[in-house]
């Protein structure tokens, strides 16, 4: 099991070097590069430039520069960033919990609707309420999410009931636990179901294919046969089964689970990584767009990791070489 | 002689294990006479397959030498291999991946005259003729595979490897998937067709019943080894491998004396001659 | 067999209704300069956030006269929001065949006739303005060229990068293949947008529209190709050990006959399919990009950023029409998936089987 | 148990037409005929699992003086598996993937008996032991992947018996093994009818099984039973065609 985790993150490695080997070089090329523009900055302190420079060698060849930046990583050191004028890593560090707390929203919230009504489409297949369901899905499946999000927005705009972005209220500090809860929830809600319509829409679909084709299996003729009660053949025997396969799924999910995030941070101005990660790239910040990146794969590695932890306790057929 | 085997092996990596391999043939050797069917019996995993495949140059052998006709076709190029080919055809087991699906059937038999030289309507009356020999009729050419059932489609196969005039057609297990009653039509056509096409058959099944039929000569297989080697009816009445014994008693009457399925075999056992041409592994 | 897979798919009216609409759309996009009565860039400032032109067919009398649009009155109201109204006495009649922008038809032919229009000084908002008084009907129309143009030709490129890699792959298995394979599930594996962005930082500032277009365009492959080659080579390395594929090898058939008549033809139509359903991800991913800024620039139009203006909350209540696009997205979207499901239905032989 | 004047259509098209037979206790019927015979058909209607779609028109099947085809859904699931259990062709997709073997015998008493759990697994262990297998703690441990084919059908005919059933119907219990295989469960079938006093219903193609196990035997072609009776009449002296015919190709 830990072999196959190394061996996870062996293959997102290699991508996240040569990116950020080539956002790097390429930034530095086409917008002026660190050393230009920590010197031109005003509001930066000498001792602060002079720190950086030798931290980060701006003053040797590119390639230099990007093993210094490199390896300063492992020391947690991400650098300066131009736009908010404090190190990397205090901007950073909330703004990955916030995209964790959407993303887990979205995935809670899609998984707790589509599974149930995949069953139910399944097991009332070709009824009016499985066609109305299957079309409903179609839609969905069809809606931009940024679209949603527009709407949703302009609905709570019109009604009042949601707050219209950002992910706190004014007043969160004066709050007490449980009410903070809520309130993050309030803030959530929006750009969570705008992630997940979609997302319903195709898991539903997948989960009611699943569900049919499990039934025909022969092991639940066994079951039946057996004289086990229907409920017990169809929530122990079945649909194991049928889930197991989108829990395969899931790990190529999280990364479009993570982009739908980000352009949906953006739109409904949530302080995640991904509308860092646009600040960023308009000011041409360049160590917020590399710890960005670099960030976004981190948060991808460990989504997969949780899937394949999940799939191995759920599937007895799959073995990580050990 | 009509094919050679000497001291052939073929090892395949294991999935998933490393450092581990299947010895799926292990040091055969095998002759084939014109006209002398040969059944190669073996259960799943003996390695029966494989030694098809590697007659028919589908895989390379790791070691040793398969002669057909007296060359070995390994030491061919792929351009003078080519042409040549078309003297040992195969029936597979699975007829429902055997035709090309998108191809009518007229499309699958006019492959076979590619770098002939016949004019259609000469193209055209043999593939009619071959499919009356095969018990189907010429409305077939026009359809499609998915139109007929799985004994018909073996008969197109049949068809289609009969059309290349071939020396040696290896059946792999080519009624396996077919009911009883199909199965034993199929085989009663092979016997048929085999004095009028003068071809050899290769059959290679799990069920000593099938080749007891059409085979004059059967070769039991197990783990990578021909155990046992032998004309059709001394091997029915005079089994001498426990293996064999195993097999024919469980095949004809349903009964099993406990012995090992699986046999271990040293470097040095080889077939010993118990006269008549029956050979066992000592 | 594809007269069969036609008249099957014919049966399915809501893939023909899809595909017709398809139709449309595309045909609109590529005669979108003559369609629209104004080029993309053409504003009148005074008009900004227009509502849509009443079409009228009857005057003040009730008599029915050849189609005509009111010139508008423009007030403010209390938050110097402004209010138009009809000026009873300004009439445009609605003409066709009438001079316009100047443009050339499909690139080639300098003209200035465009479909309808109105005399100026009046100005005819089919689906009303934006902020800046441009025609949204127009924009719409051009903006379809770039964002259905973005998603056809990525589709192009990816997969001509997915076919050749996949293939190889594929064909060759063994160490190759493990190599190529990391690399997709790298590509794969890794969230999109965020490798859009990173991408998108290293494009120079200085780039025309043109160069940002094609930017966007080999953006898109770059990301995109993986998922094709992973199909294709799977496809190819079980139809390489498929029976018939096989019983063809001991015929003596040339490596390239196989290959051509055996093989390539089993990946096309999942190939289609996979163009069909693949194409949405494109049209989306750029209109997510323009959306926020990051993609096609003003005054070119593209679906994204023509949905942009709807970013602001404010200005949905009051203008509701530049929500269009976003529909113009889904309903695209929706007939591309009809569409491929369909033909996935038809040509899928795991599932016709 | 006895079945009356069967039939079963799909689509109003007739699959199994007509169809009586009686198996008596302690003996082992034989079910013969091709693929597409309405042989399986028959034996699923018994227990009503027929797939979707097939649709039992008339008949009756007795067993214990009641009417299978009649009784209510409750009354039905007591029988199946503990009165009348079924073995089927193929063990890998016949058993639960993701379910140990244990797991999915001990079901059977859970769903019938009140056994606590050390109860069950004592039964269990018992009963893997009888179908012989070697160890049966692994067994009951493994999931179905893990064990050999032969294996495999041995714990799926452990299942079956966990209860003592009147009945097993066996949905050609043999034709997914090699050969060596099929006589060693054949051999097991017929332990198991003297120990338990059972009888079977046994679904095969194979005329070869029938005449080495089978007491009585009805052969079936197209829907219909063409021929029955006592296993040595029907085999020495075949009266149908189709059974001559397929007598013609086992010896």
């Amino acid at each position: 099991m830990l072999r196959y985790i190394l061996r996870r993150l062996l293959t997102i490695l290699p991508i996240l070097l040569v990116m950020s080997l080539l956002t790097f070089i390429l930034m530095q090329k086409t917008s002026g590069s660190f050393y230009d523009t920590l010197k031109l900055n005003p509001q930066i302190s000498p001792e602060t430039i002079e720190r950086y420079i030798k931290l980060y060698q701006l003053d040797k060849p590119l390639l230099v520069q990007y093993f210094s930046w490199l390896t300063n990583l492992f020391h947690f050191e991400f650098g300066y960033s131009f736009f908010y004028n404090i190190p990397v890593a205090d901007v950073i560090g909330g703004r990955l919990w916030n995209t964790f707390v959407l993303s887990l929203a979205s995935l809670i919230l899609t998984w707790g609707v589509a599974i149930p009504l995949g069953i139910y489409a399944a097991l009332h297949r070709n009824k009016i309420t499985d066609r109305l369901i299957q079309f409903t899905s179609y839609i969905a499946l069809a809606s931009p999410t940024f679209f949603v999000a527009m709407l949703l927005l302009y609905f709570a705009s019109q009604s009042g009931i949601l707050p219209l972005g950002g992910m706190h209220s004014a007043n969160y500090d004066g709050m007490n636990i449980i009410e903070k809860f809520f309130d993050v929830l309030r803030h959530v809600a929006i750009p969570a179901t705008a992630l997940s319509i979609s997302s319903i829409g195709a898991l539903q679909r997948i989960m009611r294919g699943n569900m049919l084709e499990v039934l025909g299996q022969q092991y639940i003729l066994t079951a039946r046969a057996k004289g086990l009660p229907e409920n017990r053949v169809i929530y122990s025997h079945a649909l194991r089964n049928a889930i197991n396969p989108l829990v395969t799924i899931l790990g190529y999910e999280f990364a479009g689970l993570l982009s739908g995030a980000a352009l949906l941070e953006i739109i409904c101005s949530w302080p995640g990584l991904g509308a860092l990660m646009l600040t960023a790239v308009q000011s041409k910040d360049i160590y917020l767009v590399m710890a960005s990146f670099l960030l976004s794969g981190f948060l991808l590695i460990i989504g997969n990791l949780l899937a394949d932890v999940l799939l191995a306790r759920l599937d007895p057929r799959i073995r990580y070489e050990k | 002689m009509l094919v050679e085997l000497r001291g052939v092996k073929k090892h395949f990596a294991a999935v998933g294990a490393q450092n581990k391999v299947i010895k799926a043939v292990d040091g055969v050797d095998l002759v084939i006479k014109q006209g002398e069917n040969l059944g190669l019996v073996g259960e799943s995993g003996s390695g029966k397959t494989t030694l098809g495949r590697l007659i028919l140059k589908l895989y390379d052998a790791d070691a040793g030498s398969i002669l057909f006709e007296g060359q070995d076709w390994a030491k061919l190029s792929s351009r003078e291999l080519r042409p040549l080919r078309r003297k040992v055809q195969v029936v597979f087991q699975d007829p429902y991946n055997s035709l090309d699906p998108r191809f009518s059937i007229r499309a699958v038999l006019a492959e076979t005259f590619l770098g002939q030289k016949l004019t259609k309507a000469a193209q055209e009356q043999r593939m009619k003729d071959m499919l009356k020999s095969v018990g189907l009729d010429e409305q077939a050419l026009n359809r499609f595979p998915h139109e007929f059932s799985g004994g018909e489609r073996q008969r197109i196969a049949i068809a289609r490897s009969l059309l290349m005039n071939p020396k040696l057609l290896i059946l792999d297990e080519a009624v396996s998937s077919l009911d009883v009653l199909i199965a034993a039509q199929i085989i009663e056509l092979l016997k048929d067709l085999q004095a009028q096409y003068q071809v050899t058959y290769l059959f290679i099944t799990h069920n000593l019943r099938v080749v007891k039929k059409l085979c004059q000569k059967i070769a039991v297989m197990n783990s990578g080894r021909i155990i046992e080697m032998a004309k059709t009816d001394d091997l029915f009445q005079q089994p001498l491998h426990p293996y064999t014994q195993e097999l024919l008693s469980a095949a004809l009457s349903y009964r099993s004396p406990k012995v090992e399925t699986v046999y271990q075999f040293g470097e040095k056992s080889v077939l010993i001659d118990h006269g008549n041409g029956h050979f066992v592994v000592k | 067999m594809k007269n069969r897979a036609w008249s099957q798919f014919c049966e399915n009216r809501w893939a023909v209704a899809g595909l017709i609409i398809l139709g449309i759309i595309h045909a609109a996009a590529l005669f979108a300069d003559f369609l629209a009565p104004y080029s993309f860039s053409n504003e009148e400032r005074t008009y900004s956030y227009a509502p849509p032109s009443k079409i009228h067919f009857r005057d003040e009398q009730g008599s029915l006269v050849p189609p005509f649009v009111y010139g508008a009155e423009i007030k403010f109201d209390e938050y110097r929001r402004r209010i138009y109204q009809d000026k009873a006495d300004e009439k445009y009649p609605l003409s066709f065949f009438v001079q316009g922008d100047k443009y050339k038809i499909l690139g080639l032919v300098p003209t200035t006739i465009h479909l309808f229009g109105v005399k100026e000084p009046g100005r005819i908002y089919l689906w009303g303005a934006d902020s800046r008084g441009r025609d949204l009907f127009s924009r719409l129309l051009h903006g379809a060229r770039i964002s259905l143009s973005i998603g056809i030709l990525g589709v192009a490129i990816s997969f001509s990068i997915g076919l050749l890699v996949g293939g190889i792959a594929g064909y060759y298995g063994g160490k190759t293949d493990d190599i190529i394979m990391r690399i997709c599930e790298m590509f794969m594996m890794f969230p999109g947008f965020y490798l859009l962005l990173a991408l998108r930082a290293v494009v120079p500032p200085n780039f025309n529209s043109i160069q940002v277009y094609l930017a966007i365009v080999v953006i898109l492959s770059f990301i995109g190709w993986a998922s094709l080659a992973r199909v294709i080579r799977g496809m190819c390395l079980s139809l390489r050990e498929r029976e018939f594929v096989l019983a063809a090898k001991t015929m003596g058939l040339s490596d390239l006959r196989i290959i051509i008549r055996h093989i390539l033809p089993h990946t096309l139509s999942y190939s289609l399919i996979a163009v069909m359903l693949s194409i949405p991800g494109y049209i989306l991913a750029e209109s997510s990009l323009s959306l926020i800024g990051l993609g096609i620039q003003d005054p070119y139009a593209s679906w994204g950023n023509l949905l942009a203006e709807a970013m602001g909350i404010v200005q949905i209540k009051f203008a509701p029409w530049i929500l269009l696009p976003g529909f113009f997205i889904f309903i695209t979207v929706m007939c591309f998936n009809v569409v491929g499901d369909a033909l996935r239905d038809v040509l899928d032989p795991k599932t016709s089987q | 148990m006895q079945i009356k004047n069967l039939a079963v259509s799909v689509n109003s098209k007739k699959i199994v037409d007509d169809v009586s037979l009686t198996v008596e206790e302690r003996s082992i019927f034989a079910l013969v005929g091709g693929s597409g015979s309405g042989k399986s058909t028959t034996g699923l209607a018994v227990l009503r699992l027929l797939a979707p779609g097939l649709e039992i028109k008339s008949g009756e099947a007795i067993f214990g003086g009641r009417d299978l085809l009649k009784i209510g859904a409750e009354e039905l699931r007591q029988v199946r598996g503990k009165e009348i259990a079924m073995v089927f062709q193929e063990p890998l997709y016949a058993f639960n993937p993701v379910l140990t073997v244990g797991q999915q015998i001990e079901e059977v008493f859970t769903a019938h008996t009140d056994f606590l759990g050390e109860k069950r697994l004592e039964e269990t262990l018992r009963l893997l032991d009888i179908v012989g297998i070697k160890d049966p703690l692994r067994v009951h441990k493994s999931y179905p992947h893990q064990l050999s084919g032969g294996m495999r059908q041995r714990a799926m005919i452990a299942q079956a018996v966990a209860l003592k059933p009147r009945l097993i119907i066996a949905d050609e219990p043999t034709s997914s093994l090699d050969v060596t295989l099929q006589a060693r469960v054949m051999e097991l079938f017929l332990k198991l009818r003297d120990e338990f006093d059972l009888s079977v219903l046994l679904i095969t193609h194979d005329l070869g099984v029938v005449q080495h196990m089978a007491d009585h035997v009805a052969v079936m072609n197209n829907g219909k039973i063409v021929e029955s009776g006592s296993s040595g009449e029907v085999l020495k002296n075949p009266k149908h065609q189709y059974t001559r015919e397929l007598l013609s190709y086992v010896s």
